[in-house]
């Protein structure tokens, strides 16, 4: 293992160094898909983010118990069961977000980051540095989809969560190719561009 | 708590938990099929995510390709550089019992050495040019300098020099060997990270044909070998081959090279330095191949600074030890 | 103890089993919520039939009547729910009203909402083509053709028929004596 | 829905990878090259015929009356998992042909998010068993098609002379967005949305 980083850098690589979306290029269908708007983009990041904390918590401190030959099916499980419990928390509470979220919701279960995060960070590492690792990988997880997502409304419909931003002439015909899943692609294109520009991840 | 519900889910999600746990218990006792212990190793490392983010099959399909050394350490997504780390330490145990390795370019034509047979356009990739008569430099048997190395690098380590040159930076350069089985020239080699002195040059003609192409191509004369105090030099199809046990980067073939085709990559060399104790019997002037060192018999010698490369043929030849070597080694980007 | 084949299938079960657990309490616990919200969801929806302009409603008797406004708050219609006796059960009908007295639309509840009339007959009157007949009508109107209206019966399912106008109606006269805002 | 219906929209309209996003981990690391994508879409299309089958009877048999449907989420996966699992065993030993040609793709598709989708769209969708089998042809032909198309694009682009800091993974991103957009036509070709 390389040299056991300090704990601060386990958080804070994960928002930008090692961030999920744009370095590590997993956890990419929440990303593009559930964007059309800041508020959406944060909802997804807040449920994926729930269940990557919990399962990561979990898996950490039943690291010891866990058979290695069986350990990937008891990690679906235990991410399947925090997935459920989001999702149905969401359908009770979060109505108008679960509509715009949809079929993502569950399908966070197959999230590439989850499981990845799980099998190669938390069956191996303690329980707070699971915790922080989580917390990073979430934050960086956030981060993006923030950005997706305001940049996908701003352009795509000229409002900022919701309240109007740009002028209503705009806003009459804003660019709808932003909303469209092209828009997604192309965005998501140029943040990946800007990030190789930046070094980011080297 | 409604128990009849937690009672139907408890034993509704149990009985598929049994049923798969026994299905793996069969899939496990039967199939321990003997793997490679480095690709079981490896394996355990990836996260078993089985995404695919690394372009190979699922994580199997990615051991192996690493194992087998086809593959870069650094491709798993998910596992991010943990695991790109510890698959790097798995396979640089590997490596490491053979000494970590850097790519280097044995290759000096650039720009300004080695001209053009005709204007390529066209793609710029080495593999593309080379396929086209050789590629369109002067020498066949050089660097086409388009960059392909520089585009299947997966550590970023290599860029074009302003010579038209890749540049291997050796503190990114991991030693993988990508670019080393991508160069369509075959120019650029895996040298122990410790090595400093190798030659550059690929071309296998002789004299007049080496020089109307390039001004720093070997053209086979054979000085080299002759000087390499340790005869770790032998001609090869007007190549000079090193065996690298027996080099001791002495640096005495770098300056015999008429044409300047051989590398040094410390950044500094000592220079010798006789102190008192010397007796003036002379066998260090007949050991340096370079006339660096003048004196009267019986009488203290001295070293001619400028004349001097820090080869270190006088050191041991001095009975009295009156002689030593000042200043350190560097290296610095082949 | 990690590695026994034994603990291979238990640690299984044993996750699944507290999954199980927990899941069935989430569920438990958010079921009253959903479902309540999946009945406003409905409720929403059979109003939206019926006045596809309004952007809400506001509840004014509950269960019975429902005053249609638009985006910005304003009144644009009613909405009432009536039954009558039809072939083989109840009738449900909702009647959307524009603020001329006039039908906007017709709804009868479907099958699946319980309607039981015979299917192929009076199960018709769900269809647009006999409920289209309803849009713009005013009170008087709103009788069958053989009883003095403007409305013509599904042939075979007079008595279906009847129970959606005489619903209709009753909906109206209801929404007649209501003070105009 | 009629059948036609349902097989050009998750064929063509609803492209599951282009238009519903779904299953793009391995969309940009298996498309490097046309015949791995061939591999994998066969390998797809096998696994998710059988997953929407074995998803659909699962909850429709037993999930749904025994009024367990919250456990949706976490048998389906396990499931698909167990029976990913069962597939690359059977076919390792009684069909190795078979086996070398789309049997390393397997494992890769258990956490492929385009299988699960497809089960629990069929459940959403509230479809029929015929029209799930539909709906599951539809899509694996869609993947399909969106992946090998994509392939030879990317196959191109790794030639192509592309600024450094647009190369690799930005530049397949815009080239998937145009492809995107042309799957975006066919909405209003044939009605469905």
């Amino acid at each position: 293992m390389s040299q056991p980083e300090s704990r601060i850098r386990i958080l804070t690589s994960g928002i930008i160094k090692e961030n999920p979306t744009l370095v590590l290029m997993i956890g990419l269908c929440p990303t593009l898909a559930t964007t059309m708007s800041a508020r959406d983009g944060l909802g997804m990041a807040a449920a994926a983010g729930f269940v990557l904390i919990g399962s990561n918590l979990v898996v950490s401190a039943a690291r010891r118990l866990v058979p290695d030959a069986v350990r990937i099916p008891i990690f679906i499980i235990i991410i399947s069961t925090f997935v459920t419990i989001i999702d149905y928390v969401m359908q009770a509470y979060q109505p108008s977000l679960y509509k715009v979220l949809g079929v993502f919701v569950p399908l966070i279960v197959v999230n590439c980051i989850i499981l990845g995060r799980a099998e190669a960070f938390a069956y191996r590492r303690g329980v707070l540095d699971s915790l922080l690792d989580a917390v990073g990988k979430t934050l960086g997880f956030a981060l993006v989809l923030f950005v997706m997502g305001a940049l996908r409304e701003l352009i795509g419909s000229g409002t900022f969560f919701g309240r109007p931003v740009l002028p209503s002439t705009y806003r009459a015909a804003p660019m709808l190719f932003m909303l469209f899943p092209p828009g997604a692609f192309f965005l998501i294109g140029i943040l990946k561009a800007l990030v190789n520009k930046s070094g980011i991840g080297k | 708590m409604d128990w009849p519900l937690v009672i139907k889910s408890v034993i509704g999600l149990s009985s598929l938990g049994l049923i798969l746990g026994i299905m793996l218990l069969v899939a496990w006792l039967k199939l321990t099929v003997k793997v490679d212990e480095r690709e079981q190793a490896a394996r355990a490392a990836l996260p078993g995510v089985n995404c695919g983010a690394c372009g190979y099959p699922g994580c199997d399909g990615y051991a192996a390709a690493v194992v087998a050394g086809k593959a870069p350490p650094n491709r798993c997504a998910p596992g991010g550089p943990q695991v790109a780390a510890r698959l790097g330490q798995i396979m640089g145990q590997e490596v490491a019992s053979s000494d970590p390795q850097v790519a280097v370019l044995i290759c000096r034509g650039g720009k300004a050495e080695s001209g053009q047979r005709f204007q390529y356009r066209g793609a710029t990739d080495c593999r593309q040019a080379a396929l086209l008569l050789g590629g369109p430099k002067a020498c066949i048997y050089g660097c086409v300098g388009l960059g392909h190395c520089v585009l299947v690098c997966p550590f970023k380590a290599i860029t074009i020099g302003d010579n038209g040159l890749p540049l291997v930076d050796p503190k990114k350069c991991t030693g993988c060997g990508k670019c080393v089985q991508e160069c369509p020239k075959s120019v650029l080699k895996l040298i122990p990270r410790t090595k400093l002195v190798f030659l550059a040059c690929a071309s296998h003609d002789k004299g007049k044909a080496v020089k109307d192409v390039c001004k720093v191509g070997c053209i086979g004369c054979g000085l080299c070998v002759k000087n390499c105090p340790t005869g770790a030099l032998r001609l090869e199809a007007n190549l000079p081959v090193m065996d690298f046990g027996k080099c001791i980067d002495c640096g005495i073939c770098v300056h015999k090279c008429p044409t300047k085709s051989f590398v040094d990559r410390a950044s500094g060399r000592p220079k010798a330095s006789i102190n008192p104790r010397c007796n003036g019997c002379g066998e260090c002037i007949k050991a340096c191949r370079f006339k660096a060192i003048e004196g009267e018999p019986g009488q203290q010698h001295r070293v001619l600074a400028d004349k001097c490369v820090g080869c270190g043929q006088c050191v041991p030849v001095c009975k009295p030890r009156a002689i030593d070597l000042i200043g350190a080694l560097g290296h610095r980007a082949a | 103890m990690k590695e026994s084949r034994v603990w291979m299938v238990a640690s299984l079960v044993l996750t699944c089993a507290v999954a199980a657990f927990a899941l069935s309490q989430v569920y438990a616990v958010t079921r009253p919520k959903i479902d309540y919200q999946r009945k406003v969801k409905a409720v929403q929806e059979a109003l939206a039939a019926v006045m596809p302009a309004a952007a809400s409603f506001h509840e004014q008797e509950p269960g019975e009547m429902w005053f249609a406004l638009d985006a910005q708050g304003n009144r644009i219609g009613t909405v009432l729910k009536a039954a009558k006796q039809g072939y083989a059960g109840p009738v449900p009908v909702t009647v959307g009203i524009g603020l001329d007295g006039r039908i906007v639309a017709v709804r009868v509840a479907s099958a699946s909402e319980g309607l039981k009339e015979t299917p192929g007959l009076g199960l018709k009157a769900t269809e647009p083509s006999f409920l289209s007949g309803f849009v713009g009508k005013t009170a008087p109107e709103v009788r069958l053709t053989r009883d003095g209206g403007a409305i013509d019966a599904i042939t075979g399912a007079t008595i279906t028929s009847r129970a959606v106008a005489d619903g209709v109606s009753e909906a109206m006269e209801r929404h007649l004596e209501e003070p105009a805002p | 829905m009629n059948p036609a219906k349902i097989f050009l929209g998750a064929f063509l309209v609803n492209n599951i990878l282009l238009m519903r996003f779904i299953g793009l981990c391995p969309f940009f690391g298996v498309s490097s090259s046309v015949s791995t994508s061939v591999g994998m879409s066969a390998a797809v299309l096998f696994v998710m015929l059988l997953a929407a089958w074995v998803s659909w009877l699962l909850y429709h048999l037993l999930l749904v009356p025994f009024g367990l449907v919250f456990l949706r989420t976490a048998v389906f996966i396990l499931v698909i998992a167990a029976l990913v699992q069962f597939v690359e065993m059977f076919l390792k030993r009684y069909a190795r042909a078979l086996y070398s040609a789309l049997g390393i793709y397997l494992p890769l598709i258990t956490t492929n998010c385009a299988i699960l989708g497809v089960t629990f769209l069929n459940i959403d969708y509230k479809f029929s068993l015929l029209q799930a089998t539909i709906f599951a042809l539809g899509t694996a032909a869609g993947f399909a098609l969106a992946i090998v198309l994509f392939a030879a694009i990317r196959e191109r682009l790794d030639d192509a002379p592309i600024t450094p800091a647009l190369r690799g993974y930005p530049i397949a991103f815009i080239g998937a967005s145009l492809v995107s957009l042309a799957f975006l036509g066919f909405s209003a070709l044939f009605g469905i949305n």
